[in-house]
């Protein structure tokens, strides 16, 4: 959590800087969420991210200094600077891609738990998606073809309580969303996205399950992000779209995944505030190598502008 | 009122917006980010102020029957205006557009007309990438029943919104943020632009440059980079590419015998390509050279700053094109 | 529903003889569903069908020679010749029209629920559509639109059992169909469709929940298609498609709820059997003259061919 | 094995299936109606009963996340296929297709590439009118990064569906039911129909007819028409209409100087408008008429029969706009 956090953060002052460019969806404040799944999880398994995705990535595994330059849209990117930060692959890892419409990657964790089903071969897919991809109907249809065919897929909601500007009881009626999957008889439950613990028993529960053919599940995380819905805060940045109010923020902020783990830690005599100071310093100084990997490399070359159109 | 009044591309938008919901109660907005400045500028401020929830709509993220609903209520007698702020999203509303909407009057033998706007938003650059950059109005310009309109101008921004609302078909309405900030004089009157019509931008006689939206300020400024190499380039501002006005396009090709057509969509199959077909069946014997296209490659998108640069059309490519055009000696 | 039933069957002999082309989805054995829910609601309300929507076409008022032309494809039909079966419209009745594509029309049923409550006129939407369309991911946004907004839309699954070759387990978990509602927080239940005034019942009480401003309202009915998928029967025409138990369509037939209709007028003695008679041979005679009508009437011309492009 | 063994079109997509299949576990056949000969006629035949529900996959009718599903089974190391019964219903299914797949290998920097087919079927006539008788090939055309295969024969409707099947990106394989009983003789063995490459279906000196899918077949009739005229044509099957072999195309208008482009799409926009701009740009000087387009009408697909027969183009149309261009004299 802690790596995902330092880096997300890293990226507050290139971003007000105008180095880097394209939107970025920070994760701050949601990490259990990823961390918690993800853990759960082998390189063979399948995970698909949204548009808020460094952390579904770096908890799956994907290297750091090829999303920090993916993130700058440089030639050594993991995808080679033709994406930016809302297209961060690493196939070698299970990580398969992640992409900004909403909804749009549920369908294809289903096609992957479709080929683990075909092949037999254990894999689980996941598939992160936000509160706001509720609203879109292919969820649904995914859901439903997923249960009528009882394939390995976890279907994780990571619901942060609003959809860019609005908040979640304007997108849908105040009811729990994890019972949308209820009338597909898929089994679902509602978390709280910020214990990581809590998160990843969830996660393992729901593997096993898909593992043994019992999948699909539905997983809803309670969460929320720190940051902006795109950069560091959609006010400062002018379009004064950030409509949460203060308290609810310091409220969360309170709440902090890392915070509570680390407090977790030390009750329990396991980490004490040493270890995790210098665990700390050293993933800055990896955050800060990733940073530097990718200001240091090269941006694509406008010749090789169509490359990669067709394998 | 004086008709000197400056407003910006985006806020000449909001003004027939304004006009045509106050003039006219069955006029409601629906769609993603319509509270939201994020979504769609200034296009819809004061709306909601000013005429309620009930008539602007922020809706959840469901493009889909969200999109049909603006149909329905068209069918039902509103005149509904469903935005959607990028164009990437509307893939998810093809069946309510094509299937349905451009169908609907023709497939009931005229019984319903269907009086929906759908309003789409070009955003690319900055480096957002594939899925957040692409104009799908080559598609839509290949349906029948549907028109489309792609206002190059602060004028015709207004204009084209108001006649969009007031025709009795499917109107697409195609705008671009790269052109938000463009000012100009706007009559501060109630005026429909009328659809199917172009524009001579700018009049010449050497060759033709047929463009729309964007790429109308870029052609002209190819039109006044030639100048001072003795190139007089008429340039024409489709304004409408669905259904075309081929008078005017053809009128142009006939005096000047060349034609360079600028368009923002993917090369194959595009309005480039139709405004090519169009003027070889129609004006062969004036052509005096091969019409060029000056459109995005096939290729998708690029996030990479360095990459979108190469991506986006500017005046010099259409400059290079029309010198070009110049040199290749009189063909068949 | 007698109407419908005599003019449905009256479409088998020319169907069979080529003389009518056009794909043609028979309504017999669901009459009771189009007749109970469309006696609810008046001239005002809107309907909007799909591919199977003879009978909420004439349910809702429609004229039966323009439909029967329509389906010769005249030019005298409702549509003109240019849509056939499957596109049936009298807008003067509140018929909007009717399509194909499967789920296509229930976001338009929305959106005239949607102006209803823009003008707050006290209308009311119907949209019938069938087990199938329960796949479609458009459902689900649709009810989560009309739940948020409480429009006056009534969502009538008409569940048959069956979407063309699949049974409806084959498309869904087995669960009650009707739940897809609740997570949206929209009241549903599940009727005998093909007993007409539970029909009607459901659909009063719908209407007025709507009318108050309490909408929407699913209402799934059970019921059963005596006729091929598409045609008279999905063997005879050669695509031996029909899967269905001659079992199970016996015991439908025994259901019929004009049948059912009829016995309970005679056990209460509101109508006899020589009423009834002279009901059937007074509708046999409409029908007669409605296809007399159809089949004297012109083709559409061939110059006439993109008339109807624009309005 | 005998090469001279006859098989019908639909058969040898069938037959494509069955060898595929049998060659390669990876590949598995997904979509509504593979059950059901009224949505596919005999194209899937014996394929479940050999082998299995796991590979043969009939659906609900969900074609959004099933097209999706296909997709992400293809990044997952599968080669799906995936068919609509009928193109119209693609529309719901527009975001896996071009958002998602045609984008994802360029968007990835070439990560992960698509192996997966978008099998659309068209089925017209049978007065189904407007929304059962779309063919969306020129809208797909259009889009970088999908490949779009349009076979006219048995031999190539088995050769371009092996093709398809084996290429590592995602290709749109389009079949007309209208061409389903057509029989020649068709190799037993497993072979591919190169993508990206045409096909001169009959040689000929005075005017090249390009087309494709059932068209071919109109067009060689049509040239058959006009051999008793003394006109030989000469008949281009494309084949892949994206990407365009455009070699083939511009040797044969070079040769005969005259060109009449046949495509089953409405008119604006599609793939006659593209191979006509084509041309102009590229072999003008050996063009001595203007090119002429023999396509659908801007209309949508009316029922009636009578409106039928005006509406879809023959060979009588396609002899008739030869005839035309032959008159025109030499332009430019
Ligand atoms: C199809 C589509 N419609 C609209 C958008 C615009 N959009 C970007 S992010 C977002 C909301 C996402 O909210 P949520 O799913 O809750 O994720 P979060 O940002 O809260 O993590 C929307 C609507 C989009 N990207 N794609
Ligand atoms: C979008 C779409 N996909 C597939 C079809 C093919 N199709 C025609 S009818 C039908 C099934 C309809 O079943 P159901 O909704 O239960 O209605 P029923 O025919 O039983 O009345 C299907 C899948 C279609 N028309 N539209
Ligand atoms: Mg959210
Ligand atoms: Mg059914």
């Amino acid at each position: 959590m802690l790596r995902i956090r330092l880096c997300e953060e890293a990226f507050v002052a290139p971003i007000l800087a105008g180095e880097v460019r394209c939107p970025c969806h920070l994760y701050s404040g949601e990490e259990a969420v990823a961390v918690g799944v993800c853990a759960a999880l082998t390189a063979r398994d399948y995970v698909f991210g949204n548009h808020r995705s460094h952390g579904h990535y770096l908890a799956k595994g994907g290297s750091m200094p090829e999303m920090a330059a993916e993130i700058f849209c440089r030639e050594t990117g993991c995808s080679r600077g033709r994406g930016g930060s809302m297209h961060l692959i690493a196939p070698e890892v299970g990580m398969m891609g992640a992409a900004p419409i909403v909804a749009g990657t549920i369908s294809l964790a289903l096609g992957a738990a479709l080929a683990a089903a075909i092949r037999k071969d254990g894999c689980v897919a996941v598939t992160f998606f936000g509160d706001g991809a509720t609203g879109e109907g292919v969820l649904y249809e995914s859901m439903n073809f997923a249960a009528l065919r009882r394939l390995p897929i976890i279907f994780v909601c990571e619901n942060n309580y609003y959809a860019t500007h609005m908040p979640v009881r304007e997108c849908r009626v105040d009811r729990p969303l994890y019972e949308i999957a209820g009338p597909f008889g898929i089994e679902s439950c509602q978390e709280d996205g910020n214990d990581v613990l809590a998160v990843y028993e969830a996660g393992r529960a729901a593997v096993e399950k898909c593992r043994s053919g019992e999948g699909p599940v539905f997983l809803e995380f309670l969460t929320y992000r720190y940051r902006g819905h795109v950069g560091p805060d959609d006010n400062i940045q002018g379009s004064h779209t950030d409509i949460r109010p203060p308290e609810e923020i310091e409220r969360w902020r309170l709440n902090d995944p890392i915070l509570r783990l680390e407090k977790y830690l030390r009750e329990r005599q396991i980490m004490g505030e040493d270890e995790t100071s210098a665990v700390r310093d050293e993933i800055a100084r990896e955050v800060a190598a990733a940073h530097d990997f990718a200001r240091r490399s090269p941006s694509p070359r406008s010749e090789e502008l169509d490359r990669y159109v067709f394998a | 009122m004086s008709s000197r009044r400056v407003l910006s591309y985006s806020l000449a938008i909001n003004e027939a917006l304004h006009q045509m919901m106050a003039a006219d109660p069955a006029v409601f907005l629906i769609g993603q980010g319509v509270k939201s400045p994020w979504y769609v500028g200034n296009t819809a401020q004061g709306l909601r102020e000013r005429f309620g929830d009930d008539r602007v709509i922020d809706t959840p993220v469901s493009e889909n029957a969200i999109t049909g609903a603006a149909v329905g209520a068209a069918l039902a007698g509103m005149r509904p205006v469903v935005v959607h702020p990028r164009m990437d999203f509307m893939f998810y509303a093809f069946d309510p557009i094509i299937n349905e909407a451009a169908n609907w009057y023709y497939m009931n033998g005229g019984r319903l007309s269907v009086p929906v706007v759908f309003w789409g938003i070009i955003n690319r650059g900055g480096e957002q990438a594939a899925q957040h950059s692409q104009s799908l109005h080559g598609m839509f310009a290949q349906v029948p029943g549907l028109k489309v309109v792609m206002p190059a101008t602060p004028y015709d921004a207004k204009g084209l919104m108001v006649a969009a609302i007031r025709d009795p078909n499917p109107v697409v309405f195609i705008d671009d943020r790269w052109l938000y900030r463009r000012e100009e004089p706007v009559p501060e009157e109630l005026y429909a632009v009328e659809i199917g019509r172009a524009r001579v931008a700018r009049a010449g006689r050497d060759v033709t440059i047929v463009a729309s939206s964007f790429l109308v300020q870029e052609a002209l400024q190819a039109a006044a980079l030639l100048v001072p190499e003795g190139i007089e380039a008429e340039v024409i501002d489709l304004r409408t590419i669905k259904p075309l006005d081929k008078e005017t396009i053809l009128t142009s090709v006939e005096k000047t015998g060349r034609l360079v057509i600028a368009d923002g969509g993917w090369r194959t199959g595009g309005v480039a390509a139709e405004v090519s077909a169009l003027v070889a069946e129609r004006a062969f014997a004036s052509l005096q050279a091969p019409p060029a296209r000056v459109t995005l490659p096939d290729c998708p998108a690029p996030a990479s700053a360095v990459l979108e640069q190469a991506y986006y059309r500017t005046g010099e490519d259409i400059a290079a094109a029309v010198r070009h055009t110049l040199r290749s000696g009189a063909g068949g």
